[in-house]
């Protein structure tokens, strides 16, 4: 009990604090300020990785699917937002598009416009997350039967099969086929992607400590003795599977609303690496280490770590070696120094608390 | 039929270059149980090699360096990224795997300024154009399928008939027990390293006549078209891989042929998925019972 | 004459050519304990990995508590190469998976202890109520079922207290010394709340003075849980002194059962012991 | 211990990397890579923005395009505003071609505090960069993205090249009237916005001159066209329409060359390009594209560009190894004029003043005088038509094409 206050304690400070300084920075900033778009997209990610995280970290389960939720996640928000006067225009080559409504003004018709607008992508959203739930349930009847080498792959392939279907001009009237989505609504401050993604990152925390997060753990650990404790492993596996493909469709739509255009070609299998490697970084099976990681890796993939590709950095002008392509050389690197050499990554299996707790262990423990 | 007649000869080319590269995914599959998801990158090295070495070298010194490069860098990614794993979960070993993948391309994007190399320089004789029952190609269409079909007899050849060979097989149907019968298990596993990206080079010389620019992700897709070869024709055999990358790289054109072309990369995603549920040990695969 | 708990009816278990099990027949009464021997490669484990539903038998089946719960005959290729006994006795199908098997009630351990590596003393048996959870995966995550969650605890704290590891539940599970892990074990099999515990090799590994205490553990928790035990063991101190029958094995056979005293002076147990097979 | 180890592992890359973001963050200046020398160290600065591709698949064109700006502030590199000589300084961001990198770069360009912005070569992540540019009411002059989509539904996003919805019809009548072809068979790459969006528009047009369209897709990735061409041949097409990168276009002259097409190859902006005029040569195959600048049409800025060039080892890799300009470099060189006449124009370098001055700007540039619609897009009713020289492997111009 004393555990679970102490974690509680800890976790309403650090919220406190994140909250507080995120306000901090969309008051003192525009919105159009790279820190914000950095914060933005690395809350999204962190999203993304953790929800990748739940899957491989603690179900054992190699997936390799992520950009296809992600895709659907983020298609669903895009068709169901994009304002009914601007369809015309983005769906310049399909008449307007089959969809004649937006969720957020249909919202707004009896919320009022900001309320409703703001339940409307919500609710575009989810949509984007149950989609991806109802594709992983129907892919996850056949394919979680596969072992681990065999999932990831079969998993990567579908990623590239529902990449197809959308880029299909035959869906074009939905999907706009090969042509960008955009002129949807976003969020302006980087403290409503905090939240949003901060309250599912809280959901995918509970379900992780609950007796099913349990239960997945025990998979992960030892299947066949998992199996001989009563857990249905086919059950178990697909519900991970789903509930991580939900999330992973939420945050691919709301890359969507902060990439401000969605194009299938984007969502390749090169994302869904991408995501792997922070997850690995941050430590499989820690969700604070993902989010510490995905943090990390766009703010300094975005941002800081820029004058790498333009001569500079750090004040040292080395225009033949600091050029174009020398920072994700550098990236590359660093990740397999990680993957050699500290292959449990930043946290481990550890979360943040637990690091305090075992500080305070370890002072305590010449006493004992 | 004449309509499709282009198509399949296409389609029997582009299955030897599959083919080839399949292999390499069967042999360190059969071995060390490993996607190695960095080989359809070594391919990609060995054209971007190709690229600067004809162009700086006559041919009879560029196309051995070729060769000799990138078995140089399929045993270094072995002995580097994957023998220190040897012992860690196979989860981290596919995901050191996966990073080898994206380093190579991203060092290959900083030393080309990730714009695509143009092949200037194409290998003669191949390159040139013939004509075959009505249809134009060039020389390398047919090559490939028999040179592969060559490639591959004297590899089964050397598998069958040779102590290495035999050390091959032993640590693929037990690996820990080669180990204590005294195989030299890494010296076995740098053999297949060897071998995959020797025939990857070839591969890759073949493919890269037929295109005149090698990207950095050129080498992807192929990579994972062979893959699902070496997974649909039973992952380990080598025959199996042979007739995998034949039958996708004939579906595949014929698909584009029919007018589908949207799903001609989906079709052999969705093959892989049937194959693997249907029947996962492939066409030639044998069947591996976990103990408990 | 009490009631069977379970019944192992005509099962065969053949791998490829291999018959590991050959027709195997055995009853086992409610509250009785139980022993399956013979030596290595007999076909022990392959018998508890059928009852329990990790292998499909070639032919025959399972019955638990009066149910047919496991049925099958040779199939597709097998049905030519078939080489057991009461071929053609069944033709209906019946395979859960281990999960539901032990959630009808039958529990196990592990012959190479498997425990969940990365989780503590506690979690390891808290998991095991998994199978018992009513609660859905909703209500689960958004705490709806934290009176069934408080009862579990209580009862992995009390099952901890009576099994002696309440003092460590907070270690991992696999920094426990050997024998601890053993008695691990055996409290995540209590906590799936089963009728019938199976226990493979549960002294391995033990010295004589560990294997005692695990004997007198072992009836222990027969009556304060009102269990029935089958088990695999090597160690013959801790099986005559517990087991009230014993089952012998030989290459897949049943070679003998009775009581401890018979199977002592059973000829054809002492052949297969000291015999010329002793280390096939 | 090795927790800790990794913990202070993470703080101290943390570290370094808040300190080196402080440190480009406030010497932004320090990041820039400025065209050449400019004039007088002590004139007060304006800056520039550079949203282009350097890296991606659209790298190779993007770096022409800068090329074109490079050589503009090399040979302009101050500028009078207000009756204050300002040094011009460009500000260069990557922006990696995709749509997902765009946000964060044109931030980054923001955050340097640019005047205004050039770029992107790609329509696509042009868009994704363009909402970022109107929240912060930076202008944006688009160089060579021809999608209506990204001056349409952004406000501060102007461009000086020819769209999409003219380029179509443009060759669609070119082929029509000029080539006198009734049958048309068009050639795209799937998932690509660009190569589908200048189809749809020709067909449109092809079809309403009462022309019939054959339309195929193609995967990333195709190495053989022998097929798509053997389809051409025998539906009757007389022109192959494919708008595609100049990867593929040179696979599809091959194709082409190697099975005896005997129609005409039509190419859009993108095969203007050294590199497919060159793969021409030796090959019975004729190819027309059209482009938003011939090279010759100017003589000093050839000349003068050709100089530069040659004189740049950096500048010469980036155009491909060689001297040749594309038409991409020639419409950066005006962009940035333009920029310049905004600026003057608008008499101050705050980002709001060059907004309102742009629309009403009117520049001659070495492809033609630009001057903008209500929608910011530039008022151009003529494409060049270029045809590959197969035996120099340079391009002849043909006509100046309009749509009738």
């Amino acid at each position: 009990m004393k555990k679970q206050n102490q974690n509680l304690v800890f976790l309403a400070v650090l919220l406190v604090v994140i909250l507080g300084a995120s306000i901090a920075v969309d008051a003192a900033l525009p919105s159009y300020h790279i820190a914000i778009k950095v914060i933005k997209k690395a809350t999204v990610y962190a999203l993304v990785a953790v929800s990748m995280n739940l899957l491989n970290g603690f179900t054992g389960l190699f997936s390799l699917g992520q950009a296809g939720f992600m895709l659907l996640g983020a298609f669903s928000y895009g068709v169901l937002t994009i304002p009914v006067d601007k369809r015309a225009g983005v769906y310049q080559y399909f008449d307007g598009g089959a969809i004649k409504f937006s969720l957020p003004e249909v919202f707004a018709g009896f919320l009022g416009d900001s309320l409703g607008s703001v339940v409307g992508m919500l609710a575009a959203l989810l949509v984007g997350g149950l989609l991806a739930a109802l594709m992983a349930w129907l892919i996850g009847l056949p394919v979680l039967r596969l072992k681990s080498d065999y999932l990831a792959i079969a998993t990567l392939g579908f990623a590239e099969i529902l990449r197809a279907f959308f880029q299909w001009n035959a869906l074009g009237p939905i999907t706009n086929g090969s042509n960008l989505l955009k002129s949807y609504p976003d969020f302006a401050h980087a403290t409503s992607y905090i939240i949003l993604a901060g309250a599912l990152v809280a959901l995918i925390l509970l379900l992780i400590n609950s007796t099913y997060g349990r239960a997945f753990k025990a998979i992960r650990d030892d299947e066949v003795a998992a199996e001989a404790m009563g857990i249905n492993l086919a059950k178990h596996k697909r519900m991970a599977f789903i509930i991580s493909s939900f999330f992973a469709g939420v945050g691919g739509g709301m890359l969507a609303m902060y990439n401000g255009t969605i194009a299938a070609a984007s969502f390749k299998s090169t994302m869904t690496y991408e995501i792997l490697l922070i997850v690995v970084i941050g430590g499989i099976g820690s969700i604070s280490g993902s989010i510490i990681a995905s943090f990390l890796y766009i703010f300094s993939s975005e941002w800081l770590l820029r004058g790498l590709d333009s001569g500079v950095f750090l004040g040292i002008e080395a225009p033949g070696v600091f050029k174009n392509g020398f920072r994700m050389a550098v990236f590359s690197v660093i990740i397999m120094v990680i993957v050699l050499f500290f292959r449990k990554g930043l946290m481990g299996d550890k979360e943040l608390p637990d690091l305090l707790r075992l500080r305070s262990r370890r002072k305590e423990a010449p006493s004992k | 039929m004449g309509q499709l007649l282009p198509y399949l000869i296409n389609g029997v080319s582009v299955g030897g270059q599959y083919a080839l590269i399949a292999i390499g995914y069967t042999l360190v599959y059969g071995i060390l149980r490993l996607i190695n998801f960095a080989h359809g990158d070594v391919f990609m090295v060995a054209g971007l090699v190709m690229v600067y070495a004809t162009s700086a070298m006559p041919m009879y010194l560029a196309l051995p360096l070729v060769l000799v490069i990138t078995v140089l860098l399929g045993f270094t990614i072995e002995r580097v990224a994957y023998k220190p794993l040897r012992t860690a979960p196979r989860m981290s070993v596919m995901i050191s795997a996966i990073g080898v993948s994206y380093l190579i391309q991203n060092l290959a994007f900083y030393f080309t300024g990730g714009i695509p190399q143009p092949v200037t320089t194409p290998i003669p004789w191949i390159s040139e154009n013939i004509s075959l029952l009505g249809a134009s190609t060039k020389r390398v269409t047919l090559v490939t399928p028999v040179l592969t079909i060559l490639l591959v007899l004297v590899l089964v050849y050397l598998i069958n008939h040779t102590r290495m060979g035999m050390a091959m097989r032993a640590a693929a149907k037990d690996f820990e027990t080669a180990q204590l019968m005294g195989i030299k298990i890494n010296s076995v596993i740098s053999m297949t390293f060897v071998i995959g990206s020797f025939l990857a080079a070839v591969g890759s010389m073949l493919y890269f006549t037929n295109y005149p620019s090698v990207g950095i992700t050129s080498g992807g897709m192929p990579g994972l078209k062979a893959f699902v070869a070496a997974v649909f024709g039973g992952i380990g055999s080598i025959p199996g891989a042979v007739v995998g990358a034949f039958i996708i790289g004939l579906c595949e054109e014929v698909i584009k042929g029919l007018g589908y072309t949207t799903f001609s990369d989906a079709f052999t995603f969705a093959l892989l998925i049937v194959v693997l549920c249907v029947k996962p040990t492939g066409l030639f695969g044998e069947k591996v019972t976990d103990k408990v | 004459m009490s009631e069977t708990i379970l019944k192992v009816e005509n099962v065969t278990m053949q791998f490829g050519g291999v018959v590991a099990v050959d027709n195997l027949n055995l009853e086992i009464n409610k509250g009785e304990i139980v022993a399956l021997i013979g030596p290595n490669g007999a076909g022990k484990t392959t018998a508890f990995n059928v009852v329990t539903g990790v292998y499909q038998p070639t032919n025959g089946a399972v019955w638990f508590q009066g149910e047919k719960i496991i049925e099958n005959h040779p199939q597709g290729k097998m049905k030519s190469q078939y080489k057991g006994q009461h071929a053609g006795e069944y033709a209906h199908v019946l395979a859960p998976t281990p999960d539901k098997v032990t959630r009808l009630g039958m529990a196990r351990t592990f012959q190479n202890i498997r425990l969940w590596k990365s989780q503590t003393v506690f979690d390891n048996v808290l998991i095991a109520k998994h199978c018992r959870t009513t609660s859905n995966v909703f209500s689960a995550t958004f705490r709806l079922n934290r009176k069934e969650e408080a009862a579990q605890r209580a009862n992995v704290q009390e099952l901890l207290e009576t099994v002696g590891l309440a003092d460590v539940k907070d270690e991992l599970a696999t920094s426990l010394p050997y024998g601890k892990q053993r008695r691990l074990e055996i409290a995540r099999a209590l906590a799936a709340e089963p009728q019938l515990l199976l226990l493979d090799e549960p002294a391995a590994g033990m010295n004589p003075q560990e294997t005692e205490e695990l004997t007198a553990f072992i009836g222990d928790i027969r009556d304060r849980f009102h269990l029935t035990v089958f088990l695999i063991e090597h160690h013959m101190n801790l099986v005559m002194n517990i087991s009230e029958r014993i089952y012998v094995l030989d290459f897949g056979k049943t070679i003998a059962h009775g009581t401890p005293a018979e199977i002592q002076s059973n000829k054809r147990v002492i052949d297969a012991y000291l015999g010329v097979t002793e280390d096939a | 211990m090795k927790k800790v180890f990794a913990m202070l592992l993470a703080l101290a890359l943390t570290l370094s990397l808040a300190a080196c973001g402080g440190g480009s963050g406030s010497s932004g200046s320090g990041d820039a890579q400025t065209g050449g020398d400019s004039g007088s160290g002590s004139n007060p600065v304006v800056k520039i923005g550079v949203f282009e591709p350097q890296t991606g698949d659209n790298g190779a064109g993007g770096k022409q395009e800068i090329l074109g700006m490079q050589y503009a502030n090399y040979v302009q590199p101050t500028v009078d505003i207000g009756g204050t000589t300002y040094d011009v300084q460009l500000e260069i961001v990557d922006n990696r071609t995709t749509a997902e990198n765009g946000p964060s770069a044109a931030a980054e360009l923001m955050n340097r505090d640019v005047s205004v912005v050039l770029g992107s070569y790609g329509s696509g992540v042009s868009s994704a960069g363009g909402s970022v540019f109107a929240e912060a009411g930076v202008p944006a002059i688009g160089v060579t993205c021809t999608n209506p989509q990204v001056t349409s539904d952004c406000d501060v996003y102007f461009r000086i090249c020819f769209t999409d919805p003219f380029q179509g019809p443009a060759l669609a009548s070119y082929a029509y009237d000029g080539l006198g072809v009734t049958t048309a068979y068009t050639l795209a790459m799937l998932g690509s916005d660009y190569d589908q969006g200048l189809v749809y528009y020709f067909k449109e047009a092809f079809e309403a001159l009462g022309g019939t369209v054959i339309s195929d897709d193609f995967p990333e990735g195709s190495a053989n066209f022998v097929s798509y061409i053997n389809k051409a041949t025998s539906s009757g097409a007389g022109v192959i329409f494919a708008p595609v990168s100049t990867n593929y276009a040179q696979l599809i002259i091959e194709a082409a060359g190697a099975q005896g097409y005997e129609g005409s190859l039509l190419g859009s902006d993108t095969w203007d390009n050294n590199m497919v005029a060159q793969s021409t040569i030796g090959k019975d195959v004729s190819v027309e594209v059209t482009t938003f600048y011939q090279e010759g049409g100017n003589e000093s800025f050839d000349s003068g560009i050709k100089e530069w060039i040659n004189s740049n080892a950096d500048a010469k890799t980036n155009n491909g190894g060689n001297d040749e300009v594309s038409a991409v470099t020639a419409m950066g060189y005006d962009a940035y004029f333009t920029a310049l006449e905004a600026l003057k124009a608008a008499g101050s370098t705050d980002a709001s003043a060059v907004l309102e001055a742009l629309p009403s700007i009117s520049y001659e540039g070495v492809c033609g005088l630009i001057e903008f619609d209500e929608i910011g897009d530039a008022k151009r009713d003529q494409a060049y038509i270029k045809r590959a020289n197969t035996e120099t492997g340079t391009w002849d111009f043909v006509k100046v094409q309009g749509v009738e």
